[in-house]
C-alpha cells in the first residue's frame, strides 16, 4: 500500500469501465477518481449510462472491463466461459461492498423488517458487529435523518420521502467510505424532494464522498466538488459546477443544460 | 407382462374411456351452472343469499370428496325407507346419479369460488361505464361483469377440469367401472398392478394434455391481448400484399 | 456381494420383520378384516374373527411369533408378492388362477357359495332346490339347474365382490348378467340392504352375520350351494412360491388343529356349522 | 342414527374415530413438510439456468398432477416394495425382503402431490420478489447465503403463504385417499366401523365432521401466519 501510486490512495477510483448489453454498448470506457471528501454528481440524458456506470463501481452489473478500487483494494474482472465477465475474488467483492454506501432510486427498503431492522441489517449479519452497538448507532442515524420516531414502523407505512431518508441512514450505518446515491429524488413527489435532499445536503457539508446521479441541477451546482456529463456512454465533460454550469465547453453539455434548466 | 398383453390391457383401459369422460363432463356442465348461482349469492348483500352459499361452499371444500361421496352413496342407504317415502330413492338408488351428485356439488363449490374471485376483479369504472349508458342490473352482469369475470377465472378453471378428471377416479370406489374401475378389474385376474397402473396413469395424462390444450386455446380466443395481436397481423398481412 | 451395512439399516428403518433372516421364528400374516366372521375388525379396533383365532392356533402350534395385520382385498395377493408379509389368511380359497401366482398350503376349511336375495322378491319365490353342486364334473341335472339360476337372474343386478371365485363363477356360468363388484363383502351387504342389488352370491360363512342378525328376517338364501371346480379346493394359506419351508410348517401345524379337533371347533364358534375340510 | 356407536371404549367407535384424526393429522404433517422440501427443490430446478434440470422438474410435475391420486398411490403400493428390492439387490447384494411400511408409502404419495403443486407457489413467489430487494442486499455486501435466507426466504414465504395454504387443504384431504391401501386413518376408520355396524351415514358424517373441523382450525393458523408474514406490507 506504502508503494501505491498518488492516484490508488483516492476513496474511489474507477478506470476505463466498458458495459455493453447484447450488442448495445452502453458504456465505453468511462473513468472517475473520487479523493476522500469529494461530491461528484453524474448528469446527463437518460439512456447517457449514468445509472449503470454507478451500479457498475459495486458490481450490481459486472463491468465487461475495467478496473475499480475503493480504499486502495482493488476488484479486477476478467472474462469468462462465453466471454461474459467473472470476478475472479467474491470475498473481496463482498468487503469492498461494504465500503460502498448505496442508495437505490426505488428505495428497496426490505418490505419484511421494520425501519429499525432495515438499518441495522447490514451491519449485524454482514459486518457481525454486535447488536446493541448498531442499534444505539441506528437510533443516532435515524435521529440524524429526522425519523427516529418511526423506527417500529414498517416501510410501507412511510412516504417515499421518508422511506429514502431510511434508505440513507441504512447506508450510512453501514460506515462506508463511498456514497452512491443512484437518483435518489426520482422516485418521489415534488413536494418530498427537498427532505431528501436537505439530508444529502447536510452529509456533504459533513465532507462524506459521495458519488451521485441526479437530475437535480440546482443540487449538482451548489453542492458538488466536481460536475461529471455523460453521453453516450462517454464522459463528454468533466469540471467543476461553476465553469460546467456556467461555461460549458461542449455543445451536447450546453444543449442539455438549456433543456432541464 | 409383454407387449401384447399390454396392448390388450391398454384396449380394454380405453373401454373405460368414455365412461370417465361422461362422468367428468356431465358434472363440470351441471357444476358450472351450480357454481355460477352459488357466486352470485356469495356476492349478494342479502345475508339471507350470501350465507347458505357460504355455507355449502365451506363444507364442501373442507372435506375429502370420498367422504361425499361415501356419505351420499353408502350413507343414503341407511336411510332408503325415507327416501323412498318421498319417492326418491330411485335416485339414491343408482351409482351413476350417486357420483355425478358428489363430483357436481364439489366442482361447484370450487369453481363458484372461481368465479366469486372473477366476479370481484372486474374493475369497478367498466361497471360504472355500462351504468352510465344505461345498462339494467342484468346487462350489467351479462354484458360487462360475466364476459369480464369468466376471462379472468379461465385459467383457474382449467385447473379445476384437471383436477376433475382426477377425481373422477374415485368413482371406481362406488361400482362404477370407469378407467380405474376397470383398472382394479383387470388387476383381479391377473395380478400385475404395476403395468396395469402405469397404462391407466397414461391415459390419463392423454386426457389431460388434451383439456389443458382446449382450456389454452379458449383462452387466446377469448383474451383481448391475443384479439389485438391478430388484428396486428392481419395487417401486416396487408401492408405486404400491398407493397408487392 | 455380502449385504452391507447401510442397507441392513435402510430395512432395519423401512420395515422390522420380514427383513430378519427367514427361520420363521417371526411371520407376518396378513387378514382382510371385513369379511365376518372369517375376519374382521371389532369395536375395540381389533382383528377377530375365524382366521385370525386360527392364525393363533397355527401360530402357537409352529411356535413362532406372528404378527397379523389388515389388508384390502383386492390388492392382497400382490402385497404378498411384494413382501408386505409372509401368509395370507383371509377366507381365501385355492384356485387355479391364484395358484398361478403364489402358493397355498392345503385347505382348512371349505363352505359353497351361496346367493342370498330379499325374502319378497321373485327370484326367492322362484323355488330353487337347496342341494350341493360340484363344479368338478358337472351333470346334465345340475346343468339344467344352472341354466334355470341363470334364466331367473336375466334382468336382474347381482353384487358381488371383486377379484373373488365368486366374481369368476359368475362372470364364466351366469353369462351377460348386469353384474357389480365390491371392494369388501361388507360393501356388498349395504348395497343388498340399500337394494341397489337385486342378488348377491357370496360364501356361506360369509353370509352369516347378515343372515343371522336383525336382518335376517328380510333376506334368505336362495337355490344350491356351489363348491369346488371354479371355486377352487377349499380354503388355505397363501404364501408365496419360494417360501416352500414356510409352506411345509403351515401344512403341518393345519393337519395337527384337523387332526385333534380344532378346526372344527373355532368353525362352530364362528360359523354355527362345521367347515373344517375333510378330505 | 344411534349415538351411543360413538362410545369411548371398547363397546363403542368413539376412540378408534378419535385415533384416526390423530393418523390423519400425523400423515398430513409429514407429506406436508416433505412436499414443501419436494417442492422447493423443484422450483430451484424450473429456476436454474440448466435446461435438463427445469425439463425434469417440469415432466415430474406435469407427470404427478396428470394423473390421478390414486393411481399414485396404487402404483407406489403394489410397485414400491419391488423397485425398493430391485435397488436392494442390484446395488447391495441384499436379497431379503424390504418394504415401505404404508405410513410412509402415504406420506411419500401425497407429498410426490404436494410437492408438484407447491413447486408452482414456490416458484411464482419467487419471481414477484422485487429485484430491488435483492439489489438493496448485494449493496451491503451480503453473501449469497446471507441474501438467500435472511431476504429472499422471508419474501417468498409471505408471497407463497396463501397458495401454501390452499395446499395444506388439498394435502389434508388427500390423506382420505391412503385408507384404501389400508392405513387406518379416519376415512378407512370410518369404513370398518360402518361396515360392521350397518351405519354408514353415521359414522361417514362423523368423519366428513372431523375433516371439517381439522381443516378448520388449520385455516385459522394459515390466517395468522399470513398476518405474520404480512406485517409490513399492509399499512396500518
Amino acid at each position: 500500500m506504502t508503494q501505491a501510486a498518488p492516484t490508488e490512495t483516492a476513496a474511489l477510483l474507477a478506470e476505463n469501465v466498458h458495459k455493453r448489453f447484447g450488442n448495445f454498448e452502453v458504456l465505453k470506457g468511462i473513468s472517475l477518481t473520487a479523493r476522500a471528501e469529494d461530491v461528484i454528481s453524474i448528469i446527463g440524458a437518460s439512456g447517457s449510462g449514468k445509472s449503470t456506470f454507478l451500479r457498475c463501481i459495486n458490481f450490481l452489473e459486472t463491468p465487461d472491463s475495467g478496473r475499480i478500487v475503493v480504499g486502495g483494494e482493488e476488484i479486477r474482472v476478467r472474462a469468462g466461459r462465453r466471454g461474459l465477465p467473472v470476478v475472479s475474488d467474491q470475498a473481496a467483492l463482498g468487503r469492498i461492498r461494504a465500503r460502498l454506501g448505496m442508495v437505490f432510486q426505488g428505495f428497496n427498503l426490505w418490505s419484511h423488517m421494520t425501519v429499525l431492522q432495515n438499518v441495522m441489517e447490514g451491519p449485524v449479519t454482514v459486518l457481525r458487529e454486535p447488536k446493541g452497538e448498531v442499534r444505539d448507532r441506528a437510533m443516532d442515524l435515524l435521529a440524524k435523518v429526522g425519523i427516529a420516531e418511526k423506527h417500529d414502523a414498517y416501510p410501507v407505512e412511510l412516504s417515499g420521502g421518508q422511506q429514502q431518508r431510511v434508505a440513507i441512514a441504512r447506508a450510512l450505518c453501514m460506515q462506508p467510505q463511498v456514497l452512491l446515491f443512484d437518483e435518489p429524488t426520482s422516485a418521489l413527489d415534488p413536494e418530498l424532494v427537498g427532505e431528501v435532499l436537505k439530508v444529502m445536503r447536510d452529509l456533504a457539508a459533513e465532507g462524506r464522498t459521495m458519488v451521485v446521479v441526479t437530475h437535480e441541477m440546482g443540487f449538482a451546482r451548489e453542492v458538488s466538488s466536481r460536475v461529471m456529463f455523460l453521453a453516450d456512454g462517454r464522459v463528454e465533460e468533466e469540471s467543476s459546477p461553476a465553469e460546467l454550469f456556467g461555461n460549458p465547453r461542449s455543445e451536447r453539455c450546453r444543449r442539455f443544460l438549456a433543456s432541464v434548466l | 407382462m409383454d407387449w401384447a398383453q399390454l396392448a390388450d390391457v391398454a384396449t380394454r383401459l380405453a373401454g373405460g374411456l368414455p365412461t370417465t369422460l361422461l362422468l367428468v363432463g356431465q358434472s363440470l356442465l351441471i357444476g358450472f351452472v351450480l357454481a355460477v348461482l352459488v357466486a352470485l349469492m356469495r356476492v349478494s348483500p342479502n345475508p339471507l343469499l350470501s350465507a347458505p352459499a357460504y355455507g355449502f361452499v365451506y363444507v364442501f371444500r373442507s372435506t375429502p370428496l370420498l367422504v361425499q361421496l361415501f356419505l351420499i352413496y353408502y350413507g343414503s342407504g341407511q336411510f332408503r325407507p325415507f327416501f323412498q317415502d318421498v319417492g326418491l330413492w330411485f335416485l339414491f338408488r343408482d351409482a351413476w346419479f350417486c357420483a355425478i351428485l358428489a363430483l357436481t356439488l364439489n366442482t361447484g363449490a370450487y369453481t363458484s369460488e372461481i368465479i366469486r374471485g372473477g366476479i370481484q376483479s372486474v374493475p369497478h369504472g367498466q361497471l360504472e361505464a355500462g351504468r352510465a349508458v344505461g345498462m339494467s342490473p342484468a346487462q350489467l352482469f351479462r354484458r360487462i361483469t360475466f364476459p369480464v369475470a369468466i376471462r379472468q377465472a379461465l385459467p383457474a378453471y382449467g385447473n379445476e377440469v384437471i383436477l376433475m378428471v382426477k377425481a373422477s377416479s374415485l368413482a371406481s370406489t362406488i361400482t362404477i367401472l370407469e378407467i380405474t374401475g376397470i383398472a382394479k378389474t383387470i388387476i383381479a385376474q391377473t395380478f400385475r398392478p404395476v403395468e396395469v397402473f402405469i397404462v391407466a396413469g397414461a391415459l390419463y395424462l392423454a386426457i389431460n394434455f388434451v383439456a389443458t390444450q382446449a382450456i389454452l386455446y379458449a383462452e387466446r380466443r377469448l383474451s383481448p391481448a391475443s384479439a389485438a395481436d391478430r388484428a396486428k397481423a392481419a395487417e401486416r398481412r396487408q401492408k405486404a400484399m400491398l407493397a408487392r | 456381494m455380502k449385504p452391507s451395512p447401510l442397507l441392513a439399516l435402510v430395512a432395519g428403518v423401512l420395515f422390522a420383520g420380514s427383513a430378519a433372516a427367514q427361520d420363521w421364528s417371526t411371520i407376518r400374516i396378513a387378514t382382510e378384516g371385513a369379511y365376518a366372521p372369517w375376519n374382521f375388525t371389532n369395536a375395540a379396533g381389533q382383528l377377530d374373527g375365524f382366521d385370525v383365532d386360527l392364525a393363533n392356533e397355527l401360530c402357537a402350534r409352529m411356535g413362532a411369533q406372528c404378527e397379523i395385520v389388515a389388508q384390502a382385498w383386492d390388492g392382497i395377493i400382490p402385497a404378498l408378492q411384494a413382501g408386505r408379509y409372509d401368509a395370507i389368511m383371509a377366507g381365501m380359497s385355492i384356485t387355479d388362477a391364484r395358484m398361478e401366482v403364489i402358493d397355498f398350503t392345503r385347505s382348512y376349511a371349505t363352505t359353497p357359495a351361496i346367493f342370498v336375495a330379499p325374502k319378497d322378491s321373485d327370484f326367492a319365490a322362484a323355488g330353487l332346490p337347496e342341494t350341493r353342486v360340484d363344479m368338478t364334473e358337472i351333470s346334465a341335472e345340475e346343468q339344467a339347474l344352472l341354466d334355470q339360476v341363470k334364466g331367473l337372474l336375466d334382468g336382474l343386478t347381482v353384487g358381488v365382490q371383486t377379484a373373488t371365485i365368486h366374481e369368476n363363477f359368475l362372470r364364466e356360468h351366469m353369462g351377460d348378467i348386469d353384474i357389480r363388484t365390491y371392494d369388501s363383502q361388507e360393501n356388498l351387504d349395504l348395497d343388498l340392504q340399500a337394494g341397489r342389488i337385486d342378488v348377491a352370491l357370496a360364501d356361506q360363512s360369509g353370509w352369516q352375520p347378515l343372515l343371522e342378525g336383525e336382518l335376517g328376517e328380510d333376506f334368505t338364501r336362495v337355490g344350491p350351494g356351489f363348491a369346488r371346480g371354479i371355486f377352487g379346493r377349499g380354503v388355505g394359506v397363501g404364501i408365496r412360491k419360494e417360501d416352500a419351508a414356510l409352506k411345509d410348517k403351515f401344512n403341518a401345524a393345519i393337519q395337527s388343529a384337523l387332526d385333534d379337533g380344532t378346526v372344527s371347533e373355532l368353525a362352530i364358534k364362528w360359523f354355527g356349522f362345521d367347515s373344517a375340510t375333510t378330505d | 342414527m344411534d349415538l351411543t356407536l360413538l362410545a369411548w371404549g371398547d363397546a363403542g367407535w368413539g376412540d378408534q374415530m378419535a385415533l384416526g384424526a390423530l393418523v390423519t393429522l400425523a400423515v398430513a404433517i409429514c407429506a406436508y413438510a416433505l412436499g414443501i422440501v419436494v417442492g422447493a427443490g423443484l422450483a430451484a430446478m424450473k429456476l436454474s439456468g440448466l435446461p435438463p434440470l427445469r425439463w425434469i422438474a417440469q415432466a415430474y410435475t406435469t407427470v404427478i398432477r396428470g394423473i390421478p391420486e390414486l393411481l399414485v398411490i396404487y402404483l407406489v403400493f403394489f410397485g414400491g416394495g419391488a423397485a425398493l428390492r430391485a435397488i436392494a439387490s442390484g446395488m447391495f447384494g441384499y436379497e431379503g425382503y424390504v418394504d415401505l411400511p404404508i405410513f410412509l408409502t402415504g406420506t411419500i404419495c401425497i407429498g410426490a402431490s404436494a410437492g408438484a403443486y407447491s413447486a408452482e407457489v414456490i416458484r411464482g413467489a419467487v419471481l414477484v420478489v422485487p429485484k430491488g430487494q435483492i439489489e438493496a442486499a448485494i449493496a451491503v455486501g451480503m453473501t449469497r447465503r446471507q441474501r438467500f435466507w435472511r431476504v429472499l426466504v422471508p419474501q417468498v414465504a409471505r408471497y407463497a403463504l396463501p397458495g401454501l395454504g390452499n395446499i395444506w387443504q388439498f394435502t389434508l384431504k388427500d390423506t382420505s385417499l391412503i385408507s384404501v391401501i389400508g392405513l387406518v386413518e379416519i376415512m378407512r376408520q370410518a369404513a370398518i366401523a360402518a361396515g360392521s355396524t350397518k351405519e354408514p351415514f353415521t359414522f361417514y358424517v362423523v368423519a366428513a365432521l372431523l375433516y371439517l373441523g381439522l381443516t378448520s382450525l388449520s385455516n385459522r393458523g394459515f390466517l395468522r401466519a399470513e398476518s405474520w408474514a404480512n406485517r409490513g406490507v399492509r399499512r396500518a
